[in-house]
């Protein structure tokens, strides 16, 4: 393996476990919390946020050496704002049940703070290539967090996966099942949340990662 | 025709914002000295207030203005004040930052318990707590109030029971030496030579031998052995002057339970578990 | 005056921002660590979601829909509270150094405080008008804020109590949150505007 | 000063980029939302009308009626769109409802209910319940209609703005013509009728002397007893004293004290000569 590719390789991986942003980092808590009902919800929201975050940190990191640093901020901003717009109504005109269901969180992709601490703290940095591999590192960690907590929540609180399309959804303990209604609401989702993170903790002092 | 009032619109509110910020940040302007800014990029940065000011800028602050010595911040140690030195433009003389020790080497296989405490997880509230749990007043609980404290992680509880200073990160800061309620970190220049009466309490004789295996029992045998009277009784507790002590050994001798040790040879963390696990040998 | 008090009860209880709207989550996580600070950043979100509310609905209205622009509506929005943001702390550090010191630091992070965009979003969304929209983000910010002071509290206990250490910091915090949330459901279906 | 010119530009620069690239973005997908949202009404229509060829939109007040006729200008059924207040706000939902008044379809289209509390109102099980009835059938909660324990709120609310948007229905597109009462024209005796309230039919039983109502009294009901005490004997003294049903209802308990006077209403009306 070449230097450079092993380089890409570290960019790449770094946002998918050791720095991932939600376990890690703490951050873009609010659409996590919010869009996880539904598997299906929270993968939309994950793709979502992961194209805002590489289109922008393309540009940004395109743009890093022309705009100047006391309204760095606002640019930043604006570019990632343009791309959350694109995104809203991509989505709205060939992603409806989606759009419909992710509501408000979608133009709130402008204030994550895993979109915005990945082009401060890199894209306006390094080159654009790096740059690329470790937004979509960063999404995909971001992803995996949503999918995996989406999950817990569906299966608990629904007794589903892949709803809420009836068409789709695969019920998977029968008619008898009482789902836990709790999960489905706020409070389940810090809950889950909180416990899906002390799971995640005892790992990674397991395997020392 | 949209196109048009789209790009206005952006274009005009753009300007406006730019416009603003800019004219707000030269009207506004707050004279800020470079030199501050330079300093408190030079300290550590961790905020801990050993040099007595809220804070490292308002610590940066003072001193550009000459109201404090770039010595005092003690975490920093000699690099700071050199960066310092170097910025501010003058000879500091260096000085060498303090170690905290802990008096006290009643681990938890030496120091019995008087009942089995389950509350806060805190020394201050085990300590108010009925006295605290062990048979011994003064002795060191070993919650870690002052591992909680560190921001150098410089102090880690060991498996004994004691907190454990690394010398190497210790900054000499002084928090860990406050946030004991029992007040068992002194800090100490730092250095191996001399010897040292690692207890605390002030309890009679009889009390301190019927609690702790190793505290010190007032006997006064140190104090009458040592050739240069730098051992005096400080109430119930013999306390030794660093500066007096020549180093030649003679209190450890004499100490019936071992309470003095040189400073180079303080019981360690491996020390205790293994004196523990010979103990176990033996009794089985 | 009846919409208005609805908005103030439903916004502060019912629909807490951060219990049951998840906004400004991660503030809520961030700065609940101590009762000082969680008081000093309520502060700072009142003041900058009232005022931020303020300017985008004017824009909003005024601007945008005559022009047939809503679809600008994100970008617009961001650039003010952004912009808003910076030009406060700039505007405080010069007039009121002590007031800087203690809603200083916790300026930057309202731009990326989700809920103040929530608030200047769901304000145009419902359809509010001028006073009902500052009074709903007013709600807003003081439901922030109560649920921000309320964790200060806990977590300041939760500091001393004994528990497994895999769940010690974000984790036990967060499951305290959903505690809080529950408590907060009883509220639920009380009111609706 | 060249300074701030440089920042401000900048802004502007992103900011213009920005707006042309939304503005061709939105021009793309502007036509194709609102194709989409047009098609997807059209294909609900289609479910519940098969071939059906136009439609006409009329308003009446807050409810939204849409007129479907066939290829030869023939009423194929009414959709309805209407909002309930639900537990926790509006719940929007379409009413298919066929030529003979009879319902076909109950679609309900956004609502914010609890998750796996009152969204039973989106089951099958609960919508069914609704299908094949017409303006002629009580529709009312206890009744014809199982209202859902823990979702009583939800259920309840959608059984009386169905029975409310199907009674607008009859009265405006189906020619159900609704008696008016004389009370001069009611002889002398003791009439019981009854009529739906909140949770279930209220029945009444209304004595009137020489053309004048002298006393009412209502002898079944299922409302909440702490509610019911708000418009129980409040409105049947309003009805004596103005001896006409026009009273105002707008108690603590708006839909009981309804269901008090069209119970009235539905007595004296089977009575008139």
């Amino acid at each position: 393996m070449s230097k450079e590719t092993s380089l890409y390789l570290k960019d790449f991986t770094r946002g998918i476990l050791k720095e991932n942003p939600v376990f890690v980092a703490l951050l873009g808590m609010c659409p996590l919390l919010g869009v996880t009902g539904f598997i299906v919800n929270g993968f939309g929201m994950g793709m979502a946020a992961m194209a805002v975050l590489v289109a922008s940190s393309l540009v940004v990191s395109l743009l890093r050496n022309y705009i100047p640093p006391q309204v760095r901020i606002p640019c930043f901003i604006a570019i990632i704002a343009t791309f959350v717009t694109v995104i809203d109504m991509v989505l709205q005109a060939f992603q409806p049940v989606l759009y419909e269901a992710l509501g408000v969180f979608v133009p709130l992709i402008v204030a994550n703070c895993v979109i915005l601490g990945r082009l401060e703290a890199f894209s306006s940095k390094k080159p654009v290539a790096r740059s690329f591999f470790d937004a979509v590192g960063a999404g995909i960690g971001f992803t995996l967090a949503l999918v995996l907590l989406a999950a817990v929540r569906e299966i608990v609180g629904h007794g589903t996966i892949l709803g809420p399309d009836p068409e789709s959804a695969i019920h998977l303990f029968g008619p008898n099942f009482e789902p836990m209604a709790l999960f489905a609401l706020p409070p389940g989702a810090f809950i889950a949340l909180g416990l899906l993170l002390a799971v995640v903790n005892m790992l990674m002092k397991r395997f020392n990662i | 025709m949209l196109i048009v009032y789209a790009i206005l619109a952006l274009g005009l509110m753009g300007l406006l914002f730019g416009l603003m910020l800019a004219v707000a940040a030269r009207i506004f302007a707050v004279e800020v000295d470079p030199r501050v800014e330079a300093v408190k990029d030079a300290v550590p940065g961790a905020n801990c207030g050993a040099c007595g000011y809220a804070g490292c800028a308002k610590f940066a602050e003072a001193v550009v203005s000459g109201e404090a010595k770039a010595n005092d911040c003690i975490p920093g140690g000699e690099e700071t004040v050199k960066a310092i030195a170097e910025i501010l433009g003058g000879d500091i003389e260096t000085s060498v930052s303090p170690v905290a020790t802990l008096f006290c080497i009643g681990d938890c296989f030496k120091a019995s318990d008087r009942f089995v405490y389950d509350g806060v997880q805190d020394c201050a509230v085990a300590g108010e707590f009925n006295d605290g749990f062990k048979n011994c007043s003064y002795g060191c609980l070993g919650y870690g109030n002052c591992v909680k404290v560190c921001l150098f992680d410089a102090i880690y509880m060991g498996k004994h029971g004691l907190p454990v200073v690394d010398e190497e990160k210790c900054t000499g800061c002084g928090l860990c030496a406050s946030a004991c309620p029992r007040e068992l970190i002194q800090m100490l220049p730092p250095g191996e030579e001399g010897y040292l009466v690692l207890c605390s309490s002030q309890d009679r004789g009889k009390t301190v031998s019927r609690a702790c295996e190793v505290g010190c029992i007032a006997c006064k045998a140190c104090v009458k052995v040592c050739p240069v009277e730098a051992i005096e009784m400080d109430g119930k507790l013999a306390v030794i002057d660093l500066e007096k002590c020549t180093d030649c050994g003679d209190c450890k001798e004499k100490c019936p339970p071992g309470t003095i040790h040189r400073r180079s040879a303080i019981p360690s963390e491996a020390d205790a578990l293994a004196a523990a696990a010979e103990k176990t040998a033996e009794s089985a | 005056m009846e919409t208005l008090l609805s908005i103030v009860f439903i916004y502060i209880f019912v629909d807490n921002f951060v219990l049951h709207r998840f906004f400004g989550v991660c503030p809520f996580l961030g700065v609940s660590r101590k009762m000082d600070t969680a008081i000093g950043m309520s502060m700072a979100v009142i003041f900058v979601m009232a005022m931020a509310t303020l300017v985008t609905w004017l824009l909003y209205t005024y601007v945008l829909v005559p022009f047939n622009l809503s679809y600008l509506q994100i970008v617009t929005f961001i650039l003010v509270i952004a912009s808003l943001v910076q030009l406060v702390e700039i505007v405080l550090r010069k007039i009121s150094p002590t007031l800087y010191q203690g809603l200083g630091i916790f300026l930057p992070l309202i731009t990326t405080n989700c809920a103040v965009m929530a608030v200047a979003l769901l304000a145009v969304r419902q359809e509010f008008s001028l006073v009902e929209s500052v009074v709903f983000a007013i709600a807003a910010a003081i439901g922030f804020s109560l649920a921000l002071v309320i964790m200060a509290g806990i977590r300041e206990r939760l500091e001393l109590a004994k528990m497994p250490d895999v769940l010690q910091g974000s984790a036990v915090t967060l499951i305290t949150a959903g505690i809080l949330s529950m408590a907060f459901l009883g509220f639920k279906g009380m009111l609706s505007l | 000063m060249r300074d701030i010119i440089r920042l401000s530009l900048t802004l502007a620069l992103v900011g213009i980029l920005s707006a042309g690239l939304l503005t061709v973005v939105h021009g793309i997908t502007e036509p194709i939302i609102a194709e989409r949202q047009e098609e997807e009404y059209r294909q609900a229509l289609e479910s519940y009308f098969p071939g059906f060829a136009s439609f006409e939109t009329e308003e009446i007040e807050d409810d939204r009626f849409d007129l479907i006729y066939d290829g030869d200008g023939n009423l194929k059924g009414i959709m309805s769109t209407s909002v309930a207040m639900g537990y926790e706000g509006d719940i929007v939902y379409n009413l298919a409802v066929d030529a003979e008044g009879n319902i076909v379809g109950l679609r309900v289209v956004a609502h914010s209910e609890t998750p796996g509390i009152g969204d039973v109102i989106t089951t099958e099980s609960f919508k069914e319940q609704f299908y094949g009835k017409s303006f002629d059938d009580p529709i009312t909660a206890n009744e014809d209609i199982d209202i859902v324990s823990g979702a009583t709120v939800s259920t309840v609310a959608i059984t009386n703005s169905v029975r409310r948007v199907i009674g607008v229905i009859g009265e405006e597109f189906m020619g159900l013509e609704t008696i008016e009462v004389d009370i001069t024209r009611v002889p002398d005796g003791v009439y019981e009728g009854s009529a739906p309230g909140l949770m279930g039919p209220i029945v009444v039983s209304v004595e009137v002397r020489g053309g004048e109502i002298v006393d009412i009294e209502v002898l079944e009901h299922e409302e909440t007893p702490t509610y019911f005490i708000e418009a129980y004997p409040l409105i049947p003294d309003l009805i004596i004293e103005n001896q006409h049903f026009d009273v105002d209802t707008k108690t603590g308990a708006t839909v009981s004290a309804e269901g008090i006077v069209n119970a009235v209403e539905d007595a004296l009306a089977g009575a008139m000569e």
